[in-house]
């Protein structure tokens, strides 16, 4: 193994071991904040693993032993990720889970992992688990950190985050070797003992549950370090859900590798507060993040007065012209340097500042795609903000770019000790030391996803650029033909479209077929704030999205897709010739989004066939009626008649000219 | 077999029946009037420790006369009112306040100039002690008093959700985010007694199930009595333990929901049978 | 002492009635004088809530223009028609810059916006007309400036002066046309439902923007009759502003909206000030005319924070 | 534009209810100090310290009192003059009785005088309110106005009516008298401005200026919730006068040296309500702000018909100074009710969201 002497582990293999090891190098840093009761409560290493120890201690006293799993539902809160040590500690194996999906998604994860414990947020969740106890027989006790309205529950196999840690305290104190006994039992355990399990949501079929080790998160995350200079000083946001392997790394793995300080928000309507409060300086987000702040700076600069738009603009141009070539460390005239800097103390910092990425170092985005325009504002800004590739089952990292070599439609180097190929479907195979171990209960995925020789199939299919990129097109299995031939890669599509901020989702449809139609779905708050300062009235999402002038909007935007199709040889056949634009949005109550907010392809296939059916039969219109689920859970269906527009296509390679003339 | 589905029950043991409640405020005989025109007439009824109570009636019944008798801030001219087992002499609010009884208004009466976090806070003045000298200094106890004192009002802002506008000045906020505060603000007054003058008047469906459950909570968490006026039917007949209906500054009904609901009289003043 | 403070000054009164008569007019005349300048704050404070405290200076504003003009050759009944014309304008601009961009505001701001259109008053009165005091031209206005001694016997004797009874039958007369006005008259009527309820007013089609302007140009009508008056029995000058200011306690007394109320109380702070200056004055050292009438409201209030004519307040939560 | 907030979080409640959680206010502070106690002092000339400086800062203290009693507790006052003299006159009394005690101490003192003086016109404000408060306090300034022409003993029987202020020394310097350097003087003031406003902005966050902010904003609910409405609004009284007291103590000692009763009269009131109102009720910054308009406005525009070569009288400049101010008084309420601590607000709130609207 090609490790870098700095990524190396001088044997703290596990989490527990690097935890013990950090409250004695990195004792008295910070090591864990979180907002409550108004200000960052925080812990230094000393003090988490005193935390730890205690509650690890209680859930032993409780039954937990070696090989049992425990869930961990709720938000990010410092008690949580403890709680995850804690078990590992004791040889047991947290499963976290995604607190926000519904019950019987959350049932069929707890049982299929045989959970024994489980340590959760508040009442919420401790009656959502009580609800489901006949499908997860496996649960004997249940651990909350929030003691509201759960006073008068029955307490034989509930229990406060707090009691648990004072009966682990209580047990210190009457036996001094306690605490010893407890870290000589972790210190027994191996790197490639089972870490940590995570469920992927996955598009189709049964959440599947990947055995991650420590020796695939320690040393990916070494290594991530490593990368970007990552050291103990940082300081990261943890907002993202923790059942996801992102999350996990980053604010986990990473954060205990390096020492460096995670700190968990108030909550999901003060993120924005927290953010700026904190200032990260190792900062992930998916691209849906990246676009949300965009749009909200486009919509608040759309109030500001002429001169400060103005000067907005100008500013503006002056980073897109010379942000990034100031950032990547290349030459620039001395008058643009200038005009940049003037523009940082008037406009980019306060962005930055606004933001609260004034502090950023590195910033991540994964996930799906992200809009170059977007990509691209974000660096012109002189925010180190990069793609990377990665998947669960690598423990995240596959593909990063490197500082310096930033290209928008690629997603990077082979990340340190990653091994790369592109098998001859065209699907991209990677090796690595994070490669999972495997599923859990299910070695038949496991062994079509992984190689007895150690390669995986990513499901996605890509190539490698002449420098050595790796850019992806589309799930491997999503990339069809048309009828005539043409090659057909839905995702690509739909990104290009989705690169509008007025286009929220957009599904393609094309795969055997004689033609490319798609979906639309608009966004909301754009499209809104268009609205709003054109006069145009209306009272929902369906009727502003049957507008006219709005879909005149959509109209030309699909046609820029069209031109900038039209200039790929590749890709020039598959020009859209048909769109509507949806009556309802794209939602994972209804189960067209999965969780991680992705489109689930076939089943809005299923659920919209009527209007598939529309799209090829050449009608200018259709009627439809919908179910769907409202917030607070009541069943109702939604009619609208939907409008489909024709669309012209372009020549190949004359979509340029026009464009240039 | 798994462990919970017999152990475990979602639903609070009730415990109510079962021991027989101290008797925390008695209204007896009581009558008021201003300058001639009678506002209460002879009423009495009694507020047993750790029930919510509600007082109904149709409008100018005499409820919110009533609560302002209970917290002394009108003298009624007969009757006698016993608290925590005294009878009770003339006194003047604040005294009532510093005896543990504390309220809301019909029409939030928040101070305006300040923020969510002050407004709070200000439920803790008969908490705090340091005096002027001291706050002159700040340093030392005066600031740890105000520390001490902010911990428990971070508590309440926790326990009901308004971390989002801690400091927003109220002024500034949605009418029911206001009402909210204001609750929140008698809270911090660690009352024996909660009086509440319509906490649900002008707010749309959510926003009243959330005041619902904050009240149930207030009342199950911290124990706290609760004496609520409401002209929402529904609300008071889940919220509340036992009813006083008044009309005409009289009581005419007193019992269970109910039983109240059932009464003949009840129904005769709220469909405005003449008298 | 005792006997200084309380017998002493009752046996003067009775060994010398026509001194006390005299006194007694004196406080009249000067309980008149109040009343009238109660009378402005009354107008305005009825129809806009206004607590007008530049109702002092409009006096002096008022006399300094009438007194300015006739100095520069105005024939004395053309200025008076100059001056009434000058208070309307000075309504007008009132209205316009002052109380409609402040429509709303607390009333501390309001009260606090009349005080700078008094500094604003002060220094355009002096800048036009000069700083120095100035005599008014009573008798080219026709009003009379003789005296009349009315003889009790062997007992002494008591003098009115002319323009004092002119004074006191003006203030009747003005009195007297504010009241059919308010009654009788349609946009009297409408000032009344104004001061009772602005919504109604709105809903019954008076614009609330005419009613401030006439008021305060009924004010500014008052404020040149108390000016004449003044003016006549002292000099024209920006002292009289000091003397305003005992429509305070006048107001106190008879209340904030009562025009009956302004009278009473103004002879109530008039006699009891003359009284109170000349029999007990003395015992102090003399000069409690400029305290006493504070005092007699403060005390006053204590007892009944309403005034005279107002109503009680029952506090509601 | 200038607040760069991102990266600054609180991790105790102590830091979190300082008196300037942000650091680029608390930058700002430090440049004001430093500016007032450095720059000022090494650059400014005897004109500027005495004629602008000095009686700034006594004024910004008057309106700090004034704020305290109208802006923080809602009661308004009329007789800020009178009780400005009360000290004025008790630190005259005191110097001639305890020739050699320290001016300083003895100014600090006199407030004490006008504090009990002052709580005892407050005592009608349990009753009273508003307006009806304000002729109270009338009834105060021209009560106390009058003791200062009719009781002789108050400014030692001078033949002239005034007070005088005699030649002291204290830690080696000339402090009062003629005698006294302005710089020496605006040192003194400076540290009395600086440190009894300090003193309150501390009272102000805690639980007695939460105290009287409930009084005013709601003074039902206050009384319902345990204030006793007469302690709180005496306390506001004496603190009030207290503070005008030491101001109308340093206002005759450290700048006019001899004051007559005519010094404090409701003029004198109404300029210092002007300060507050127009800086902003409320605000210990606006006081100083309205202190800096109300009084360094006139200076200035007596200056101007010399600077631009007009040839006017003193007379007119002065009755053409009443029309401005008058007029910009109206001015500023119309645009800004809240006065300039607001204005204020409002512009730290657009530095701070810069470059966004809101």
């Amino acid at each position: 193994m090609v490790g870098s002497a700095s990524a190396s582990s001088h044997g703290n293999d596990t989490f527990p071991k690097i935890l013990s090891h950090n409250a004695k190098v990195f004792g008295s840093r910070t090591a864990f904040r979180e907002k409550d009761f108004g200000i960052w409560q925080s812990w230094t290493w000393s003090e988490v693993c005193e935390e730890i120890r205690a509650f690890s201690i209680g859930l032993k006293s409780l039954g937990l032993g070696a090989g049992d799993k425990v869930a961990i539902v709720g938000a990010n809160r410092p008690r949580l990720y403890w709680a995850m040590i804690a078990a590992q500690a004791l040889g047991a194996v947290p499963v976290p889970v995604y607190s926000d999906s519904v019950a019987e998604e959350m049932a069929y994860v707890l049982g299929h992992a045989e959970v024994k414990f489980a340590v959760v947020e508040d009442q919420e969740q401790v009656d959502k688990l009580l609800s489901m106890s006949d499908e997860v027989p496996s649960l004997t006790n249940i651990i909350y950190d929030e003691v509201r309205g759960l006073r008068d529950y029955d307490h034989t196999h509930l229990h406060g985050y707090e009691t648990v840690q004072e009966k682990g305290r209580q047990l210190q104190a009457n036996d001094g070797a306690l605490a010893g006994q407890w870290a000589e039992g972790f210190f027994g355990g191996k790197g490639s003992d089972i870490a940590v399990m995570l469920y992927t949501s996955g598009t189709t079929g049964r959440p599947k549950g990947v055995m991650l080790s420590f020796d695939n998160l320690a040393v990916s995350a070494r290594n991530a370090n490593v990368f970007d200079h990552l050291d103990e000083s940082e300081e990261v946001l943890a907002y993202l859900p923790m059942a996801w392997i992102g999350d996990h790394v980053f604010s986990l793995a990473q954060a205990f590798t390096a020492g460096y300080c995670v700190n968990c928000p108030e909550g999901m309507d003060t993120i924005d507060v927290d953010r700026r409060e904190i200032a990260p300086t190792y900062f992930f987000a998916p691209p849906r993040v990246f676009e949300n702040m965009l749009t909200q700076i486009m919509v608040r600069m759309e109030d500001a007065g002429k001169t400060k738009r103005a000067m907005f603009d100008f500013f503006m141009n002056v980073a897109r012209k010379v942000g990034e070539k100031i950032l990547n460390g290349e030459e620039v005239a001395f008058g643009d340097r200038v005009l940049y800097r003037l523009g940082e103390f008037l406009v980019y910092g306060p962005l930055k500042n606004r933001m609260g990425l004034t502090r950023m170092k590195v910033g991540y985005t994964a996930g799906e795609a992200i809009g170059p325009e977007i990509f691209r504002f974000y660096r012109a800004l002189g925010l180190n903000l990069k793609q990377l590739y990665g998947q669960t089952e690598a423990s995240v990292y596959i593909t990063l770019q490197p500082d310096g070599e930033i290209f928008g439609d690629t997603v990077g180097k082979p990340a340190p000790d990653v091994e790369l190929k592109i098998a001859d479907s065209g699907e991209v195979m990677y090796r690595s030391p994070g490669v999972f171990v495997g599923y859990f209960k299910n070695d038949e995925a496991t062994e079509s996803t992984k190689t007895s020789d150690g390669w995986v199939h990513t499901g996605d299919a890509g190539i490698i650029a002449e420098n050595g990129h790796l850019k992806i097109i589309d799930r491997a299995k999503d990339v069809g033909k048309l009828n005539d031939g043409s090659l057909f890669a839905p995702k690509y599509i739909e990104n290009k479209l989705k690169f509008f901020p007025n286009i929220k989702e957009a599904v393609a449809f094309g795969h055997e077929r004689d033609m490319v139609a798609v979906f639309l779905n608009i966004d909301l708050t754009a499209v809104g704030s268009w609205a709003e300062r054109n006069n145009v009235n209306y009272a929902s999402y369906q009727e502003l999205a049957a507008h006219p002038d709005v879909y005149s909007m959509v109209e030309s935007h699909v046609d820029q897709v069209n031109r900038d199709l039209s200039s790929e040889p590749m890709m020039a056949g598959a020009q859209i010739k048909r769109f509507l634009i949806l009556h309802k949005e794209l939602d994972a109550d209804d189960g067209e989004l999965t969780r991680t907010q992705k489109v689930r392809r076939s089943f809005i296939a299923d659920r919209y066939a009527p209007l598939i059916e529309a799209l090829y039969d050449g009608s200018t219109s259709k009627h439809v009626r919908t179910e769907v689920t409202f917030e607070d859970g009541r069943k109702g269906a939604i009619e609208a008649t939907v409008e489909i527009r024709n669309m012209e296509t372009h020549d190949v390679g004359k979509g340029i000219q026009e464009a240039a003339e | 077999m798994n462990a919970f589905a017999t152990e475990m029950s979602a639903e609070p043991a009730s415990v109510a029946e079962a021991v027989p409640r101290e008797e925390l405020l008695r209204v007896d005989n009581v009558s008021l009037s201003f300058g001639g025109v009678k506002a209460i007439t002879d009423i009495s009824f009694d507020i047993l420790k750790g029930e919510i109570r509600a007082i109904i009636g149709p409008n100018g019944a005499g409820k919110t006369s009533m609560l302002n008798v209970i917290n002394g801030f009108y003298h009624p001219q007969q009757g006698t009112i016993t608290w925590q087992g005294k009878e009770r002499r003339k006194m003047k609010p604040y005294e009532a306040a510093s005896q543990g009884i504390a309220r809301t208004f019909q029409n939030v009466a928040l101070f305006k100039g300040m923020t969510t976090l002050d407004n709070i806070m200000s439920g803790r003045s008969l908490k705090m002690h340091r005096n002027f000298f001291w706050q002159l200094i700040w340093r030392g106890p005066a600031e740890r008093e105000e520390i001490e004192h902010r911990k428990k009002v971070e508590e309440i802002i926790d326990f009901l959700e308004i971390q989002a506008i801690r400091k927003t000045p109220v002024g500034r906020l949605p009418y029911g985010l206001q009402k909210r505060v204001e609750l929140g603000r008698a809270l911090a007054m660690e009352p024996d007694l909660l009086l509440l003058d319509e906490p649900m008047a002008g707010m749309n469906l959510e926003e009243k199930e959330d005041m619902s459950r904050f009240i149930i909570d207030v009342n199950q968490e911290f124990g706290t009595t609760i004496a609520l006026i409401e002209h929402d039917m529904g609300v008071v007949m889940d919220l509340s333990d036992r009813v006083v209906v008044l009309d005409y500054g009289k009581k005419i009904a007193d019992g269970p929901p109910e039983d109240v609901q059932a009464n003949q009289n009840v129904i005769d003043a709220y469909l405005g049978v003449s008298h | 002492m005792l006997y200084d403070i309380f017998i002493d000054p009752f046996v003067q009164m009775y060994d010398m009635p026509d001194f006390f008569l005299q006194v007694l007019w004196e406080g009249f005349v000067a309980g008149i004088l109040y009343a009238l300048i109660a009378l402005g704050f009354v107008l305005i404070f009825k129809a806009s809530g206004v607590f007008n405290f530049a109702q002092g200076i409009m006096v002096v504003f008022a006399g300094l223009t009438l007194v300015g003009l006739n100095e520069n050759g105005v024939p004395a009944y053309l200025a008076l028609a100059l001056t009434i014309g000058a208070m309307g304008i000075l309504a007008y601009g009132v209205e316009r810059v002052v109380m409609r961009p402040l429509v709303n505001q607390p009333d501390i701001i309001l009260l606090m916006a009349t005080i700078g259109l008094t500094y604003f008053l002060i220094g355009f009165g002096e800048f036009v007309f000069g700083g120095e005091p100035k005599q008014m031209i009573t008798e080219e206005l026709g009003l009379p400036t003789g005296s009349t001694a009315i003889e009790f016997g062997d007992r002494g004797l008591v003098i009115l002066q002319h323009i004092d009874i002119a004074a006191a039958v003006i203030a009747v007369l003005m009195v007297a046309a504010l009241g059919i006005f308010f009654n009788k008259t349609r946009i009297g009527r409408a000032l009344r439902a104004v001061a009772d309820d602005h919504q109604a007013a709105l809903s019954v089609g008076i614009s609330l923007n005419q009613i401030w302007a006439i008021v305060w140009f009924a004010a500014g009508l008052v404020a040149l009759a108390t000016g004449i008056m003044w003016g006549a029995r002292s000099d024209v000058s920006f002292a009289l502003e000091i003397v305003a200011f005992k429509a305070l306690p006048v107001l106190i007394l008879g209340g904030f909206t009562s025009i009956p109320g302004a009278i009473v109380g103004g002879l109530i702070i008039g006699f009891g000030e003359k009284i109170g200056e000349l029999y007990w004055g003395g015992l102090v050292g003399g000069g409690i005319e400029s305290w006493l009438a504070y005092i007699i409201a403060l005390i006053f209030l204590l007892f009944r924070p309403q005034g005279l004519f107002g109503e009680r307040i029952i506090e509601r939560v | 534009m200038f607040y760069r907030e991102a990266g600054q979080f609180k991790t105790s409640y102590k830091a979190d209810q300082a008196l300037m959680p942000i650091l680029q206010d608390r930058v700002g502070l430090l440049v004001i100090l430093a500016i007032a106690f450095v720059v000022i002092p090494v650059f400014a000339n005897d004109f500027f310290l005495t004629s602008i400086m000095i009686p700034f800062l006594v004024f910004s203290l008057a309106a700090i009192g004034l704020n305290v009693l109208t802006g923080f507790c809602g009661q308004l006052s009329l007789g800020t003059g009178a009780f400005m003299g009360v000290g004025a006159y008790a630190a005259y009394k005191l110097t001639t009785i305890f020739p050699d005690a320290n001016v300083i101490v003895m100014v600090l003192l006199s407030g004490v005088f006008s504090a009990a003086i002052g709580a005892i016109f407050g005592l009608p404000s349990l009753r009273i309110k508003g307006l009806y408060l304000a002729v109270t306090t009338l009834a105060a300034q021209f009560f106390l106005e009058w003791c200062f022409i009719r009781i002789g003993w108050l400014y030692n029987y001078n033949a002239s009516g005034a007070i005088e202020i005699p030649h002291r020394e204290a830690f080696g310097l000339v402090v009062s008298g003629a005698e006294a350097t302005p710089i020496v003087r605006y040192f003194i003031v400076l540290c009395i401005t600086a440190g009894i406003a300090f003193l309150m902005a501390n009272v102000l966050r805690g639980r007695i200026g939460r105290s009287w902010m409930m009084i005013r904003d709601m003074d039902i609910a206050a009384e319902l919730m345990g204030i006793r409405p007469l302690q709180t609004k005496l306390l506001a009284f004496a603190v009030s006068s207290y503070i005008c007291g030491v101001a109308g103590a340093m206002m005759v000692f450290f700048w006019l040296n001899a004051a007559e009763p005519s010094s404090y009269s409701i003029a004198l009131s109404f300029q210092i309500l002007f300060m507050v109102i127009l800086g902003g009720l409320g605000s210990l910054g606006g006081a100083f702000m309205g202190a800096a308009f109300i009084w360094i406005l006139p200076v200035f525009l007596k200056f101007i018909p010399g600077t631009i070569g007009i040839d006017v009288a003193a007379e007119t400049v002065e009755h053409v100074t009443f029309m401005i101010v008058g007029a910009l008084i109206i001015f500023f309420l119309i645009v800004e009710p809240h006065g300039f601590a607001r204005l204020w607000q409002i512009a730290k709130q657009k530095l701070r969201v810069w470059p966004f609207p809101y």
